[in-house]
């Protein structure tokens, strides 16, 4: 039996070139992961400019350099012992290892230890402040959800044509709602969905949150700063949900309290910055 | 088996299914097939059947990749993809990974405690059947609409299903409804098979199968088994509430009425997240095999492998709101079920430390089951540690529903499941075929599958954190995610390669396959010590076990220094039974094969098309059912033996 | 060598309690149908005793302990003595308790987490 | 169902019956099956955004008699086992008679009770109430049914003389399972008609 499996013996640089080889690949991918908060993409998550996102990734890096750092290790050292223990010609057989107890303990013991330190401790501060409920001076925008658009109602503006809180006008599938807020102060969101569920994200601002029919999700948002931030639907609700599309777009003060005069006067207004093109009809359709 | 036809009269349908039934008996030609009730040939089946739907699933995968190969591209439309999407989800979870799994536990799992077949063979081929109508049940639905048209009729709804798009107003038409039939009628078969091995691997050990001396595999398939058992219950309540909203106007999910979406995401992740483990927990066992095997060197802290093992599957039960943190349950219960996740990786990378020990200061035979095995251990860690980032609750909001879960999902389910299958196939496909699957050809599809497999996925984390949201049919351009899907597309065309590579290989070694031998790799387990393929009965004596790795210690004994040494030529080689042949297995009592498991499962899918379709043949399928299962009942379970 | 012969030379048993050895006798063990009538008034008596108090018009906190004591009562009885559990092997019990207190316990806190009241 | 391969022949790892285990198998798995329903209903009890509503429905005098006539089934059942494991084969045939009567005679009121439901307005669809507790009542009476099923083919086959005092296991088997449904019906008749919020 045993010469059948040295007869069958590998040619062994060869794997161990590849393994080498693909080592390195993941490190470049790795590294490329490092990077990504620098790149200027509309929905990367790792480039926060509101507070809630910011909270977010930075437990993100807390959790995700460990994470990496036990995986390079991890790797590393199966490498490692593929190229230490490979079998070579009349090889004996092994010392028989079965165990070693205090070891197991130990292994135990220390991730649990290490993984509720620096990861289970720190987030419940930051989730019990991010799931707290908005301040009473935030500024309440009602986000609504609905096969395949997003609207927005604003009960503090008054649409002088109805004496109605001002809603945002509708959009075809595939262009963006527009929501506005004021830059720099705290947002008030009530999101829920008039049919399936619909998850409103803008990464930017903060993660995702669920819309869900007959549920009202509270959350608080807060940009950092006046600009423009995109978003979409996350949750699977049909044919038109990655056409789902959302423009944050928040102003100073006296710019947003001008909008707001518009668009309760009805002034019809150009875009403010069309977010992203629209998603062909072959996508939205069905 | 050199045994005389029996003379038979084929007048009468009667006289013909006794006919078929006397061919079944003999072991030989199709009926044989049809009415086994031998563990190795449903075994075989399973596998067979699973790859089969492995290969639908991964051609769903690469439309679905084609389509998202470039921003706005049109290969599918929204609805197309949307439905491909689901079935590409639902048929690698329930149709090929879970029935995959198993294939192994009907192979493995006798020969390994030492016993002649499970404990209820006849149970074990209604589950197969069962397993068969519930995977064709659900393909059938593509076909509810003018499919030629490109129009397609599977449910629209994604794996999970979630509630209201899966109500009848929003997933209009009858994909859902055999989506929930399909998967109902799938628990069925899975709750038979979980109960009938762990009666198996508690009752019909061999004498000195001790619980601690059974081999890690046969553990896992305990755990899994468990798990199966209690957790299809739930899923089958949720599914029979979704029918029932859909068929029946119930409320359950109607929020009109009062009732409350949620329910659902809890049923289902209640029922979900044990079932990620009653997936990864059978390919954890497997390659707790391999390892040792071709390390030649015992599982490092065994007893803490297999308590890791049911540390996870207790707490699989207490993780499942992490699926459902952005759905405003509030910080308390998003809080403990963070910790809770947390934890849950523990056990894991104590499993991932004792494998990585087993290698360490071994001697590593690097052949494909091996190369597939450690690919497992690596990819499967980063799975393990993507989860970890996703356990943290705040940042898993950015995380929720992109493209960083589908990388994290794919490490554990492909790189982690798929690949210790792929180490089982290339490690156990040989004891029942005869014949060894060529290295060579093993190599080449390892390294194709690894390098294709992290191109696909790798990139995924990527744009995963640039924010591409999961499940889009399309996108525009200007996101940053063009050139990580381009890669994720090229590494899906890579895997698809590698499987080709495994089929020719497959089929090249049936036909010129290197022998096999009872024992091809020095293994440590029972299964080594019977001939390739084994005769119907297994083993001619039921072996009696003194240790762990029997057949290791019977093989090689240890000085003092714990350093193996081989015992004398003649008994390593397992041919104790060789001389034994001839006996041909007369006076071991088998179960008879049976033609009811088949007819009773039957009854399953005639009863869901008539619940869609047409009450009446829900009546019909009932009398089959009731036809097979009295059938079942009252025919005698055993040669020779009177009911 | 069956597990039967394997016994009889005296090998060590595969996790078996020597208590098990013969699930035969267990059914001199059985209660006999005297005592299975007693249980069965006891049982009949408890039903009448929650449907009294049902109309006794307690507190409701009051009814609801009440009330859920008397069922655990009924519950536990032809459990133990109908069902055997109390002369059984123990791993019978385990089987069913395991599936029992999860059922009991995951929802439960689905309940509190979905804000269901359990009374 | 199933009968084992060869526990004619050889001794089970443990010593228990397969077939006893694979039933308490069973049981502990449909205590998930009867948690989830009844989770359900105890979610949505009093969510209904219109009547009819359970105080207005439930008819405790009833109910109470027939979840009593289903206590005494599990009695009856209880005692055709003690006959058989005696080797009295009427005893048992009466007993399981009996048992399968009462378990009718349980269905039938379980027929009224929905037809009564059913004329007040209440329907699987008119609200959460109906919806869970047609549901759950139905499926804890699809269990009845099936076990009802299970006690005539048992007495049928009895009476050809095949269950005999050293295959009682069948009707222990039958038992366990009735004996279950009944328990579950316990929890039913506290939970949805005794408790009401």
């Amino acid at each position: 039996m045993r010469m059948t499996v040295s007869k069958l013996r590998l040619p062994r640089p060869r794997s161990t070139h590849l393994i080498a080889g693909l080592f390195l690949l993941l490190l470049i991918a790795l590294l490329a992961t490092g990077c990504i908060g620098e790149t200027d993409t509309p929905q990367n998550t790792l480039a926060p400019e509101g507070e809630v996102a910011r909270h977010q990734r930075n437990l993100f890096m807390l959790a995700m350099w460990p994470a990496l750092v036990v995986m390079i290790l991890v790797e590393g050292a199966i490498v490692v012992t593929l190229l230490r223990f490979r079998r070579r010609k009349n090889d004996a057989v092994p010392k028989q290892t079965h165990g070693n107890t205090p070891l197991e303990i130990g292994w135990t013991i220390v991730p649990t230890l290490i993984i509720i330190g620096f990861v289970g401790v720190p987030m419940l501060p930051v989730l019990f402040d991010l799931g707290r409920d908005p301040k009473a001076d935030a500024y309440p925008i009602e986000v609504t959800g609905q096969r395949f658009m997003w609207s927005f109602k604003y009960p503090d503006i008054k649409d002088t044509r109805t004496g109605e809180p001002l809603e945002s006008p509708p959009v075809p599938p595939g262009r963006a709602a527009e929501l506005h807020i004021p830059a720099d102060k705290e947002i008030a969101l009530t999101i829920t969905s008039v049919d399936v569920n619909h998850s409103f994200g803008v990464p930017r601002l903060a993660g995702t949150q669920d819309a869900i029919h007959g549920e009202l999700h509270k959350v608080w948002i807060k940009a950092d700063h006046p600009g423009s931030f995109s978003g979409q639907c996350r949750e699977l609700c049909g044919t038109g949900h990655a056409g789902m599309l959302i423009t944050v777009i928040a102003q100073s003060k006296e710019d947003f309290d001008a909008w707001a005069k518009e668009a309760a006067a009805g002034v019809k207004q150009a875009p403010e910055n069309g977010g992203p093109e629209a998603v062909t009809a072959t996508g939205s359709g069905g | 088996m050199a045994t005389e036809w029996p003379q038979t009269r084929k007048t009468g349908l009667a006289d013909a299914l006794r006919g078929a039934r006397e061919m079944a008996d003999q072991h030989y030609g199709i009926w044989s097939w049809i009415a086994t009730v031998d563990h190795k040939r449903i075994g075989l089946m399973y596998g067979v059947t699973a790859f089969i739907f492995f290969l639908t699933g991964g051609i769903e995968a690469l439309l679905l990749r084609t389509q998202l190969v470039v921003p706005n591209a049109g290969v599918l439309n929204a609805d197309q993809y949307n439905r491909i999407l689901t079935m590409h989800g639902t048929t690698m979870v329930f149709l090929v990974i879970m029935p995959l799994s198993a294939a192994f536990f009907n192979l493995m799992t006798p020969l390994m405690i030492g016993a002649r077949d499970v404990a209820f063979p006849r149970l074990n081929a209604f589950s197969y059947w069962v397993f068969l109508a519930g995977g064709i049940f659900l393909n059938v639905s593509f076909f509810t609409k003018n499919i030629f048209s490109g129009e397609l009729g599977a449910p629209d709804c994604g794996w999970t299903c979630y509630s209201t798009l899966s109500s009848k107003a929003f997933s209009p038409g009858h994909g859902v409804d055999f989506w929930a039939l399909g998967v109902q009628i799938l628990g069925i078969a899975s709750l038979a098979s979980g109960f009938n091995f762990i009666v198996t691997i508690l009752n019909m050990r061999a004498p000195g199968m001790t619980l601690f001396r059974m081999p890690l595999f046969v553990w896992m398939t305990l755990v899994t088994s468990f798990l199966i058992i209690f957790a299809m219950p739930v899923i089958a309540v949720a599914l029979f509430e979704l029918i029932f909203d859909r068929l029946f106007n119930a409320n359950f999910f109607n929020p009109d009425k009062g009732g409350n979406p949620l329910l659902w995401q809890h049923m289902f992740w209640l029922f979900g997240h044990p079932e990620v483990y009653i997936l990864i927990l059978p390919a954890m066992g497997i390659v707790s095999e391999i390892l040792p095997t071709f390390s030649r060197k015992p599982l490092f802290g065994y007893p803490f492998v297999v308590f890791s093992g049911i540390a996870i599957g207790f707490m699989s039960w207490g993780v499942w709101v992490h699926h459902m943190y952005t759905t405003g349950l509030g910080t308390v219960a998003n809080s403990a079920f963070g910790i809770s996740t947390i934890l849950i990786g523990v056990p894991t990378g104590v499993k991932v430390l004792n494998w990585m020990a087993t290698m360490w200061g071994g001697s590593l035979n690097l052949k494909a089951p091996m190369m597939f095995a450690v690919g497992f251990v690596a990819m499967f860690t980063i799975g393990g540690l993507s989860g970890v980032t996703h356990s943290v609750v705040p940042s898993d909001y950015q995380q929720q529903d992109t493209y960083y879960v589908v990388a994290h999902f794919h490490y554990v389910l492909f790189g982690g499941a798929i690949f210790a299958l792929f180490a089982g196939f290339y490690y156990w496909l040989p004891k029942f075929t005869g014949k060894l699957l060529n290295d060579r050809l093993g190599q080449i599809h390892f390294w194709l599958m690894l390098i294709g497999f992290n191109l696909t996925f790798f990139p995924m984390h990527v744009s995963g954190l640039l924010g591409m949201p999961r499940r889009i049919s399309t996108y525009s351009e200007g996101q940053g995610w063009d050139f990580w899907n381009l890669l994720s597309t090229i590494g899906a065309f890579t895997i698809a390669t590698s499987i080709l590579v495994f089929i020719i290989n497959f089929i090249y070694s049936l036909r010129r396959g290197e022998a096999a031998g009872y024992d091809p790799w020095d293994g440590r387990t029972l299964e080594w010590t019977i001939p390739s393929p084994p005769p119907h009965y297994n083993f001619e004596k039921i072996p009696v076990v003194h240790a762990r790795d029997p057949f290791w210690h019977e093989k090689y004994t240890e000085d003092e220094e714990g350093r193996p040494i081989p015992v004398v030529a003649g008994a390593a080689n397992g041919h104790e039974n060789e001389g034994q042949e001839d006996h041909g297995g007369h006076g071991i009592h088998m179960p008879s094969p049976s033609y009811f498991p088949l007819i009773a499962a039957l009854g399953f899918p005639i009863m869901a098309t008539g619940l869609i379709y047409d009450y009446a043949l829900v009546a019909v399928g009932a009398a089959v059912l009731f036809v097979g299962i009295y059938g079942w009942a009252l025919e005698p379970a055993t040669e020779g033996e009177e009911a | 060598m069956t597990l039967a012969e394997y016994r009889r030379r005296g090998g060590v048993e595969p996790a078996r309690e020597e208590e098990n050895v013969a699930d035969a006798d267990h059914v001199e063990k059985h209660p006999g149908p005297l005592e299975y009538a007693q249980i069965g008034s006891i049982l009949a008596i408890i039903t009448g005793v929650e449907v009294a108090i049902y109309y006794l018009g307690l507190a409701h906190a009051l009814l609801v302990v009440g009330l859920l004591v008397l069922s655990a009562t009924k519950f536990s009885m032809v459990v133990l003595w109908f069902m055997h559990l109390k002369f059984d092997h123990r791993l019978f019990s385990t089987m069913f308790i395991l599936g029992f207190i999860l059922a009991l316990s995951i929802f439960t806190v689905v309940l509190a987490t979905v804000g269901g009241k359990l009374v | 169902m199933a009968q084992a391969v060869g526990t004619a022949h050889l001794e089970t790892s443990t010593g228990l019956d397969n077939r006893k285990l694979l039933m308490w198998l069973f049981l502990g798995s449909e205590c998930l099956f009867f948690g989830s329903l009844i989770a359900a209903y105890l979610l949505y009890r009093d969510r209904s955004v219109s009547g009819p509503h359970p105080g207005d429905l439930f008819d405790i005098p009833f109910t109470s008699v027939s979840a009593f006539v289903l206590l005494m089934s599990s009695v009856s059942m209880v005692l055709a086992l003690a006959a058989i494991q005696r080797g009295n084969v009427r005893g048992m045939q009466i007993w399981l008679f009996t048992t399968a009567v009462l378990g009718l005679l349980f269905l039938s009121g379980q027929a009224f009770e929905f037809t009564e439901f059913n004329h007040e307005g209440l329907s699987l669809s008119t609200n959460l109430f109906g919806t869970t507790f047609f549901v759950l009542t139905g499926f804890h009476g699809a269990h009845v049914t099936i076990g009802v099923l299970i006690l005539l083919s048992l007495f049928t086959v009895s009476l050809q003389g095949r269950i005999q005092q050293k295959n009682s296991l069948n009707v222990e088997l039958a038992g366990l399972y009735w004996h279950f449904v009944d328990i579950v019906w316990i929890v039913i008749f506290t939970l949805v008609y005794l408790i009401q919020p």
